[in-house]
């Protein structure tokens, strides 16, 4: 057993951390919410070429850094930290997990592109009637003579507005619910018969609806064997799940530190309110859920390699845990901050925001909960 | 011991949901419900027809044009306007300054500022907390200083809900600064209109403009808005909270939200396809709350009775409260669980006056503002640890 | 609407809280615990000659006091504070119940015996597999010429080591589980073909296995209709909870006052305990909990001669919030207490113990919460 | 990072494993898991046996007679003892009093002592409470006075765990009255068959004699049995307090006790007649409580590996401790709720000796004494709230 990080993973957390306390405090973040778009995309740029941490997921053959889950770990912490709205997960964990999957002329095209910074995938799993079940849709896609035709409403996809591609999940058999038929897609958001109703979210991401009006998406943008994709989809899902929690974890932390600071400044009668004891104990118990939030995300990174079913029982053990304790935390830290923890004018609101949606964010703790129950029952069938 | 009406109880209860049925105006209604924003005239508009009827101010005196009601009258007005999911009538003016005026004020006072906090053509908002004070309200620095038969005041005030409405607003103000703390203070009436007052907006979580900054900035206001004695302002404060704190329990309203949280649970599907209140997580989650609720109605009614530990409002008001805000808040937690993805987008950030229908069901859309924004309530009104301290202090006696 | 008591009312509460104040303290109590047998006859004997409070709920034509449920939560409020060990729900409220629902020779000779402290009822309605579920029972009686002969093995029967009757439910048809086919019957505990396992329960009380052997209970021992009983078992037990719903409000608010007593005195790093702002607000929270559980028994109290259904909901709300506050109350006590608490030296360890006894006592949160439930979906369907 | 065991280490746990299949004696398998109290020579044993393997003290440096192994073997060490629900091996001299003396102690004391804390020929008690103390522990009274070569000892200690059976016990005595609470506090080792020491038990609520007073009258008590310099003892308590708290997390016991817990959930039946682990709601207290382990698991393999906040044993073991006994705690609610009705027969007031079988099954006779038994684990080494104030003040500044 080994905890320690290795040289370049120290060096990829610090050179993002420095960048994003120089670049990305809270003034700065509230500046590119109000852009145009809703975001700076020479951050994005900056990732690459700056930072070049883009990569770091990647296999040296592709022109990566050759790291692996933990390096993607450590780069999702301090985006937590930072409640930064960049689309690392989508582009870098799942888009680029599926294309190594893939292989092949996709994978040989696109991942340089990733690392470069132009290429921004957005992953469309969700539907109005799926809930957090990525089986249950009802998205269609049929082979004809050009390619593939896809038609269906995929909700709530996180980067889309200004991904340049999406990677879809639609039936190509089967009926809603059912794990055979399932296909994966990687389509270029130009494609026409795709449109888009653009939106931001409560916690500050830019998002669409995307709808799907028999859309050509040529003969090659099947990834894997047709109507078999949902492995592929249960693992894609459990990393992104992972980086969430990695996510949640670093912005736990931050917000932990956020009320701890205002606690010590903040008077109240006369001493701060640090000084009150069922403060101090609420500020302690903040800190045991960031710090099991910390944990968890090393669990269910280090144990994304195993067999599916330890996989999923990390993940959702992960997820469960600190959906949770993301909540605990977050209406502790505005309790704590008291009226200005309401407003739009601190810090503490925005990390509060971003991770009420983190809880629910590939599934909230019932559905986590529910996935480790299925196991359990299973294991003693 | 009984927990039936008397017919009398009936007939009434018969007659306020008639009237409720007959007179709420269309275009209001359904807005409570999914937490909409509400304009000045939207808020008037009830306001006006509850005027009209005599029964906009139910626990006024009659003298002051109360409709003279028994406590169980106005528990069953509460419950019925809660039922019917009407929006509520701003307290600020019925249930905050009205009672102070007509407890603590002159005739001079009584008769000009009583009719028209009735009506509704005064819109009144409350001037107590300031920046940095936060549940530790006797700490406030606002000056007032005596220049002849004006009091001149400078300072800033801070949570002044509406006041981007309002006409008249009133002020705690420091008018003896050697004073200790809590005494010192005064209580006076500012015309919104005067010279030197600005009213900046703060925006909360969910986007909303509800409540503002109000900047006072030598100020004249004449001796004669002053309500009580000079430095007794702490005496009408108390007062004021106390009675603010009644009905703070929210019961009906919470009824009203759990019925609505459960259509959303029937129209919303779990992981399974089934519908959210079939499954048994949800549901659960959901009776709890139901148990939780029923809890605090009886204790309300326990307190209503003079029962529970206490008697009248005071102390044990801040149970109700605490649990009240407790259970207002879940409720908004499971609305937002209950809508999944669709918690997400954010509608407000459409254009005014646009007519695109919202992302995902027409119920979801302010699921996570509502949340966010109900935060609130276990900090306002002296937050839960405040009330925690009172009952340690007032009924445990340490 | 009206909360106040009756005159009545208040001196039934006045009188028996006098007497157990000066005759049932908590080392008088202990005394009684150790004597053969686990308890004092004579207290039982005081309640019906000294303070004549057993005839409470009987109609005055039974030689009742002519009072209700009302009456009945009084008392059970008042032994609640005291944690008796007295068998009033099992004989007064349960037993009592059935005898004046069977009506006829049964009650005309039985209820004077119960108001004179001459007939002590045990109510057996649990079985090994039952868990709370009155139905899932598998006692069988069979009619014979001589009357019914019952079988089975009724568990945890509360009072039994010394009670004069037993009411027993007992399966005439029908499997396990199903509601048509329970009977309710009423035996004389010294019948040929019962016999007993006694034993002391943690929290002080005796109770009994008991086994029915082909146990022959006469022509007479039928309560109601053959097979019909669960309409009025579901009551009874619905009264049983909502009485102990009042015994465990007046548990948590002596427990809650125990606590508050000792943090006051108790001194730690040279203050009382009580001025430590967690430990206060502890206590406020334990105040919160009790309160509201006297809330709850006056709710199911007053809704008792409601629907069935309405019952049903009133009780198991009830229920369902004072068990969880009473493991909240008690654990809390005892940790306030620190290690003194976890000893059998102090009353406040004997609350806690009767506390979690009471907790599942008629169904513990699971099964009330459940039982809402099903309401909750057959009102929607 | 990685999670694998080395091949080492797997061939380390395996012959771990090995040896306490074919060693741990058979009269003592199960004992553990249900609960039973466990008799002086039942404790030995299994101490005598990993005494004479050279595995009784994981911990120790090998000039002592430690075995020498990594904090990764020492992990796998328990985890393996655990697993194997193998009775604990008693703290008091092994992990309590024996490190005290070999980092505070004389060459003599060392030699006269350490051997036979190994060996088990002596079995040591801790008397650091006081009645009235709690967790004030520098409160203490007991006095020492020093008379030629002898302290001279009076007062009272107590929460004496398993006193009854001790050979020896080390005590925190007052040697300076005039000194301030911490200081001026002696750390001694007094023979328990001394004149004037007095054992007398405390019965906890589940009906156990664990615990006890000691009263110390007028002992004498030779000055070569005191450890570290006079007036310095708080040097060793501290020291000790630390490295007490080393694996109160307890995740592997609790590992166990989950297992257990499922076993008897699926023994038992819901109100349905299905297996209790089959009901959606137990199932999920289960998984709860399952991802609260591993989230303590994980976060305990992180302070090993010194990556939690702050380093070494020291306040972030408070954590450990706090968590660690709130799920042990949270073990044993769930399966007195498991049992239903069988938890509540009394079994432990049969006569000793009986062989009447206990009512109901087997897994039900001490659910709810050690749901009562185990409260004390939130209460005693160092109550979780001192834990708390701990974190706030060590970690948190405040």
């Amino acid at each position: 057993m080994d905890f320690s990080f290795t040289e370049t993973q120290g060096m990829l957390r610090d050179s993002l951390a420095r960048y994003l306390r120089e670049r990305y405090d809270f003034d700065s973040r509230q500046k590119m919410l109000a852009m145009p778009g809703g975001r700076d995309p020479a951050i994005w740029k900056a990732f690459a070429e700056e930072l070049g941490i883009l990569g770091a997921g990647f296999p040296e053959e592709h022109g990566g850094l050759g790291g692996g889950h933990v390096d993607h770990m450590v780069i999702m912490e301090e985006l937590g930290r930072a409640i930064a709205i960049e689309p690392y997960l989508d582009t870098c964990i799942v888009g680029g997990g599926a294309l190594l999957a893939a292989g092949g002329d996709h994978a040989a095209t696109l991942i340089p592109g990733i690392i470069a910074g132009d290429v921004i995938i957005a992953f469309a799993w969700a539907e109005p009637k799926s809930r957090y079940n990525p089986a249950r849709i009802e998205t269609r896609a049929t082979a004809d003579g050009a390619g593939w035709t896809l038609s269906g409403h995929k909700s709530v996809v996180i980067a889309a507005p200004y991904a340049t591609h999406v990677l879809v999940t639609a039936r190509t058999g089967g009926a809603s619910g059912e794990r055979d038929g399932v296909s994966l897609f990687l389509v270029e958001a130009g494609t026409a018969g795709i449109t888009r109703r653009d939106y931001p979210t409560v916690d500050g991401w830019m998002a669409s609806e995307l709808f799907f009006e028999r859309a050509n998406v040529g003969p090659h943008a099947l990834l894997g064997a047709e109507g078999q994709a949902m492995g592929l989809v249960d693992e894609l899902l459990d990393r992104a799940t992972a980086a969430t929690c990695a996510e949640a974890a670093g912005t736990m932390r931050r917000l932990h530190e956020l009320t701890l600071d205002y606690a010590k400044q903040r008077q109240q009668f006369g001493q701060p309110i640090s000084k009150f004891q069922v403060i101090q104990h609420r500020l302690v118990d903040m800190l045991m859920e960031a710090e099991q939030a910390v944990s968890m995300a090393y669990q269910a990174t280090l144990r994304l390699d195993l067999r599916a079913a330890e996989r999923a029982r990390a993940v959702s053990q992960a997820k469960a845990k600190i959906a949770k304790g993301a909540r605990f935390l977050g209406q502790s830290a505005i309790q704590i901050h008291g009226g200005i923890g309401i407003t739009n004018e601190l810090a503490a609101g925005h990390y509060f925001k971003r991770l009420t949606m983190l809880e629910s964010r590939y599934g909230d703790q019932d559905h986590h909960l529910a996935r480790l129950e299925a196991m359990m029952m299973a294991e003693a069938a | 011991m009984d927990l039936a009406f008397t017919p009398e109880e009936r007939a009434f209860r018969d007659e306020v949901r008639a009237f409720i049925a007959d007179n709420y105006p269309a275009e209001l209604r359904g807005k409570q419900d999914e937490g909409e924003e509400l304009g000045k005239e939207d808020m008037l508009s009830w306001h006006r027809i509850l005027y009209r009827k005599g029964w906009v101010a139910p626990a006024w005196p009659t003298e002051y044009g109360g409709p003279g009601w028994s406590a169980t009258q106005r528990y069953i007005f509460s419950e019925e306007l809660a039922r019917a999911d009407t929006i509520p009538v701003l307290p600020f003016g019925i249930n905050m300054v009205g009672p102070v005026i007509y407890t603590f004020g002159t005739p001079a006072q009584k008769e000009r500022f009583l009719p028209r906090i009735l009506s509704g053509d005064d819109w009144w908002c409350q001037g107590y907390s300031e920046p940095g004070a936060g549940s530790d309200l006797a700490s406030l620095r606002t000056r007032a200083e005596r220049v002849g038969d004006h009091y001149v005041v400078n300072g800033q005030k801070t949570w002044t809900t509406l006041a981007q409405h309002a006409d008249w607003g009133f002020f705690l103000v420091r008018t003896d600064p050697a004073a200790k703390p809590q005494e010192g203070i005064s209580f006076l009436l500012i015309d919104m209109t005067s010279p030197g007052v600005t009213v900046r907006p703060i925006i909360t979580l969910g986007g909303e403009h509800e409540v503002n900054e109000v900047w006072l900035e030598n100020v004249k206001v004449p001796v004669e808005n002053r309500i009580f004695e000079e430095n007794k302002g702490w005496t009408c404060a108390k007062f004021l909270l106390a009675h603010e704190r009644t009905g703070i329990a929210g019961v009906a309203r919470s009824k009203r939200g759990i019925e609505r949280l459960k259509g959303i649970a029937r129209a919303e599907l779990d992981d399974t396809g089934q519908p959210l209140l079939a499954n048994p997580f949800f549901r659960r989650k959901v009776a709890e709350l139901e148990c939780d609720l029923t809890a605090l109605e009886f204790t309300e009614l326990r307190t209503l009775a003079g029962e529970a530990s206490g008697k009248g409002p005071g102390p044990e008001s801040s149970l109700l409260k605490v649990k009240g805000t407790e259970i207002q808040q879940r409720i908004t937690e499971l609305v937002l669980e209950a809508v999944g993805q669709y918690g997400a987008p954010y509608f407000r950030a459409f254009p005014e006056g646009s007519n695109e229908s919202p992302i995902g069901p027409a119920h979801a859309h302010r699921a996570a503002p509502t949340y966010f924004n109900m935060r609130k309530t276990s900090i306002y009104g002296g937050s839960n640890e405040i009330q925690r301290n009172i009952i340690a202090k007032m009924v445990l006696g340490l």
